[in-house]
């Protein structure tokens, strides 16, 4: 027996990890303010959806920021993203601005993706964000594909893949951890695990031996399992996996546990029957990433309660004003609905100029 | 009669042939303790419990195949998908197990699986979610296809699909669910509507409008107001099956008409209503006074911006200044 | 001009474009170490190396969304199916992210990758493995679809599909492989022919045979014999690309002819001749002088037997007697 | 440190089993027979191939012949199988006749699915044997159903859905062990690992730990590696699985190593390319399945190297005159292309005769 068994037991504090080290007060204030501008924008998301704003789905991102946040606040130069329909936190993230969000959810033609695409389908790839991808997996191997093309064309980035703790039960989930294995692709695939896909936990919906991250080891992957409240673990354990995936060209799969406050959809009438009040009250109270992070930057003196209020305060007035921008902005015409289809066709090549393309009789 | 809502007629239709033969089973995601994702099986598993209704996880592909298999063993399952949009990560399994397994054992197995949906675009939700296969699927020997457009055709129709030995898809629509419609009560005996057996919802000697789903519905108002105000009168046939199609029924309608306007939310390259223009100026070329004309879904994915989708969409509109167009 | 047959005629597309573009990369399963299961890719790994040509393991779903998504990031991929059949386990990627990224993002993103393989019946494989995807993939707006029937369009297509910012599912045929034909000599210059383009291989004013793929060499055959013994002279049109189609040339040869007949190993519901019927009926109604008319594959999954499966597709002898029926 | 230590290795023989020790020597012998029947029947239809009376594709089982012989030896009347294409061996095995497995490969009416299926699309419903099947992995959800029918109609049998190593990388076998294990269905899947799939070796197609059955433990399910070449071995693995099926309802993966001796289809031009010769012949020599059962049989005194000859003698002649059976059988007509699509057509009810089905313009 060694002497470890003397040591009391102190969890580990990642704030001592090196990427989180070298944050300085500012970034760290920057993490709490892009939290707080995502939450802020998904309020007034939900408002206007509830005014009939907008059409379809709304998936609120509210209770899992730090996911995105700390994440996306790692990407370098040569890193990119892509995620499912639950995907306005990591749009935030990456840098895109409220009002071409908003504009989208609006329908209109300022929108991200003109109003094509909606709240699910956010994309701007000038800021290495890929979507937005509202067929549950779908786009588990579209980020294969990005890290394959980093790796192919001998960049030093990684692509981060994210997904519901539902999205494990696709098989093209599994076909792309193999591939990504096999290929030794530069990614990692982010599970955030908020307890529920749709009405069905966890138990319900997937076997797994201890966490759905584990199903790497089938593949001889690397994985880990993240408290996803923590922003300083998100960011330490998820620099690692990057870093694995940049330098060794190794994937990794990676579980982030967290939590959504509000059903799986607005449209979601059981949102309190399949889980219980006490449990969202539970997360609300003693596992918000905001609350948690803001009482951080506190205990280390980085900002006062007040400052934190002023951010929250201009993230709100950011957020209306992006709803202004939307409600504002042109819709699209009928002439819209046939552009951006073929590409040859959009920029008047040749070739799109050559043959029939569309069929309205 | 009395009026009950599409989603209650399907409902109904489970429920009894839930009773009717114990190895019907209702499966799919969210199908059971969540009711639904739009609520169309609310109630079946507090009635019915665990063993016949079943939830299953977002596997598509799996529990599809997995129903295939059961089926083949007796077991007549009835798969909802959450959206028919799903099907793309099941296709294998609904156009080679499920509609050549029969064929390729030389009639040894057959398949009396249901498989059912919502299948429509105009719900704002994006390219992926708005697919209308009706035809993508009617196009595989071996698969049966339906489009109920009211409660009655909704329930009569699934009633004939669970019971059918056959696969059959039956494509709903979000949009109708809601929709109230005369359905004849319990207890005057049981509401079955064949498959293969067009409706006239509506009479008029001057154009055919051939039609199946919601489509129908726009078709109807259409009529109505080219009634009123050109007196165009106006067949309005509802194919509610499109495999096996009743060919009788559009074929006489055009003899009658010799003019056809064609109204189907598919996209228009190879959609349903190209086979039906095919049939038509085959069975009834010497009849016809003028081109048969389509009304489709404008051909681009499906656009999200709520303040347009509806226009690309087929819509009274759209059938209107298509009808004056020929008429 | 010196002849290749269609599998060299693709091997040379493959091997100039992967000199002409180094994002060009060919994938796909035993496609590299094994030189393709047709050996349409011979040679390639041995001179191209690990990084151009790729192995993949049997994960279509997983490696053709791969392939879509380093499309998007700029790379080129030439994807092979052993089998177009196969498309049915990653249809998913096939119609909505190959196919809708572009629109959903508001063009922001294209995917210039080509998908291609075999797609035919006809090998006595049976009914999973005889699938003749052309129109199911047309039906989707944002794909496009082409299938050559000679050395020369395999490879000028071929090339052009490769260039194209598009996704371009290129449908081939295991019976074309081995078939000899004259394609221009690289030191003439490239050879490429443009997707949209249709091809009128045979003149004649009495009956346009309208056709694509391997039965534009049954339309080309029976137009001899009924030429010869009948003395009727047909047009035959090779579409090559199903999308964008050449409507203009299908419309004008109709106007020529005022008969038509189209030659399809689709099978008949919803097939590409169904789409193209459409077209001709309300484009040229007015010149029809007898109904269109199809030959397709016979209703049915394809059947194994090699005693009968040439008759269930179509075949000179089926193109004469409906040539005969309405000529 | 215990005694273990000291007491020497002896591979553990699976004769000793109680699934095996209940074995007569008749049952022993008719293993043998099963086997020689179907490497002879298969060497009958290869030389059929290549005098080109079949169409399509022929996958030969020689050399897995212990596979399906040992596996289906154990099924009771509510056990049922499904397979893949390389699907001669399992329907000997199950009981079905040379006869109308020959027919079906020449196209013949006679044959088992009436020439409709060919040699990948055997099928013999009224012995549990439910395919043949052409797409990879495309049977494992089958199998699954299957399962859960016997499930659900309290029998208490179980499936068995054989696979190639190939096949595992396909996403819906993933889905389907998820599925397995959460609805706990009685099936067995079993991976026949011959090493390649094509002329692609395990390691270029499968990222893996130990072994691909240890995939299962990705959903916590039980797994086994069984040494195909055994008999015994492979009854005795198989049957704890199957009990832990009918018994328990519990799934489990086995992975059977196993070897082709041809190449993947009879059209395989590379099978001495991507295989040395040596590797083959090495197999042929010591691991052939027949060779050592027909030593076991000789060793354990049950039998004799003439009895056994002239069991092989007798599977010769019986696959010789499959292929006259073959041969002199009619093919099918036009009409028969348009049978077997509809159950409702073909029983002519009047489903069957309302509205048209098919489409002959
Ligand atoms: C293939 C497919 N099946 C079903 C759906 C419907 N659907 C959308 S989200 C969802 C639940 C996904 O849950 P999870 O992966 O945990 O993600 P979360 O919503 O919790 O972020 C379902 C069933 C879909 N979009 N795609
Ligand atoms: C979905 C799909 N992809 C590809 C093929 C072509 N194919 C048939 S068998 C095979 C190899 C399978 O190998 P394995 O699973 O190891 O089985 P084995 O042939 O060794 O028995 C391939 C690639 C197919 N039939 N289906
Ligand atoms: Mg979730
Ligand atoms: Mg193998």
């Amino acid at each position: 027996m060694s002497d470890a068994a003397n040591i009391p037991f102190v969890p580990l504090d990642f704030a001592d990890s090196p990427v989180n080290q070298a944050l300085s007060a500012e970034e760290k204030i920057d993490l709490y303010r892009t939290m707080s501008r995502i939450r802020r924008f998904e309020q007034a998301s939900l408002k206007q959806y509830n005014l009939d704003k907008m059409g379809g789905f709304l998936h609120l991102y509210i209770g899992q920021e730090s996911v995105a946040v700390g994440t996306c606040s790692l990407m370098g130069a040569d890193d990119h993203v892509i995620t499912a329909y639950r995907d306005h936190g990591h749009a935030l993230a990456v840098g895109m601005s409220m009002n071409e969000c908003m504009a989208e959810m609006f329908g209109k033609q300022t929108g991200c993706s003109k109003g094509k695409g909606g709240s699910m389908h956010f994309f701007a790839p000038d800021k290495n964000y890929w979507g937005g991808h509202g067929i549950v997996a779908g786009q588990t191997p579209l980020g294969l594909g990005l890290g394959y093309a980093l790796k192919y064309q001998e960049k030093d980035g990684c692509a981060m893949c994210f997904m519901g703790d539902g999205a494990v039960n696709q098989g093209v989930f599994h076909e792309s951890l193999n591939l990504a294995a096999l290929f030794e692709i530069p990614i990692v695939y982010i599970i955030e695990n908020n307890g529920y896909s749709m009405g069905t936990s966890q138990k319900r919906s997937s076997a797994y031996r201890d966490c759905l991250a584990q199903r790497a080891e089938a593949y001889d992957m690397a994985w880990d399992l993240v408290n996803g409240e923590d922003l300083y673990e998100v960011r330490a354990k998820t620099h690692i996996a990057m870093e694995r995936a940049r330098k060794e060209k190794q994937p990794t799969v990676l579980e982030i546990e967290t939590y959504r406050y509000y059903g799986h959809s607005v449209a979601d009438a059981n949102t309190k029957k399949y889980r219980s009040p006490e449990e969202i009250e539970k997360y609300k109270q003693h596992h918000d990433p905001l609350l948690l992070w803001k009482r951080r930057l506190i205990d280390e003196g980085i900002a006062t309660e007040e400052q934190l209020k002023a951010i929250d305060k201009e993230a709100k007035q950011e957020a209306d004003a992006s709803v202004i921008f939307a409600e504002e902005s042109p819709a699209p015409t009928l002439a819209d609905v046939s552009t951006d289809v073929y590409w040859e066709v959009d920029n008047q090549t040749t070739a799109g100029n050559t043959g029939r393309h569309f069929f309205n009789d | 009669m009395r009026e009950i809502s599409y989603r209650e007629a399907l409902r109904e239709a489970f429920d009894e042939e839930l009773a009717h033969d114990e190895n019907v089973v209702i499966m799919g995601e969210e199908v059971a303790q969540y009711n639904g994702a739009y609520k169309v099986t609310q109630g079946l598993w507090e009635k019915w419990g665990d063993k016949r209704i079943v939830d299953t996880p977002i596997s598509e592909a799996g529990f599809i195949g997995m129903g295939v298999g059961a089926s083949m063993l007796g077991i007549r399952p009835v798969m909802e998908l959450m959206f028919w949009s799903f099907h793309s990560v099941a296709f294998d399994q609904l156009v080679n197990n499920a509609a050549c397994v029969r064929y390729m054992s030389g009639g040894l197995i057959n398949c009396p699986i249901v498989m059912r949906g919502p299948a429509n675009g105009g719900t704002n939700v994006g390219a992926t979610h708005s697919h209308v296969p009706e035809g993508l699927f009617a196009a595989f020997p071996g698969l049966k296809v339906c489009c109920p457009a009211t409660p009655a055709d909704a329930k009569g129709l699934m009633k004939s699909a669970i019971r059918d030995n056959d696969p059959v898809y039956i494509m709903e629509n979000t949009l109708l669910y809601g929709n109230k419609g005369p359905v004849p009560d319990p207890s005057e005996g049981e509401h079955i509507v064949p498959l293969g057996v067009a409706d006239l919802k509506r009479e008029g000697s001057d154009i055919s409008l051939i039609s199946h789903g919601r489509c129908v519905l726009h078709a109807l108002e259409a009529a109505e107001q080219l009634s009123a105000e050109h007196g165009i009168e106006c067949d309005v046939l509802d194919l509610r099956s499109i495999r096996p199609l009743d060919q009788d029924a559009i074929i006489k309608s055009v003899m009658k008409t010799n003019r056809a306007v064609l109204v189907d939310e598919s996209k228009p390259f190879c959609g349903v209503s190209a086979q039906i223009t095919t049939l038509i100026q085959e069975y009834a070329f010497d009849y016809l006074d003028a081109p048969i004309k389509r009304v489709c879904t404008i051909d681009a994915p499906a656009i999200y911006s709520k303040h347009i989708e509806d226009e690309q969409l087929p819509n009274p509109k759209r059938v209107i200044e298509t009808v004056l167009s020929i008429a």
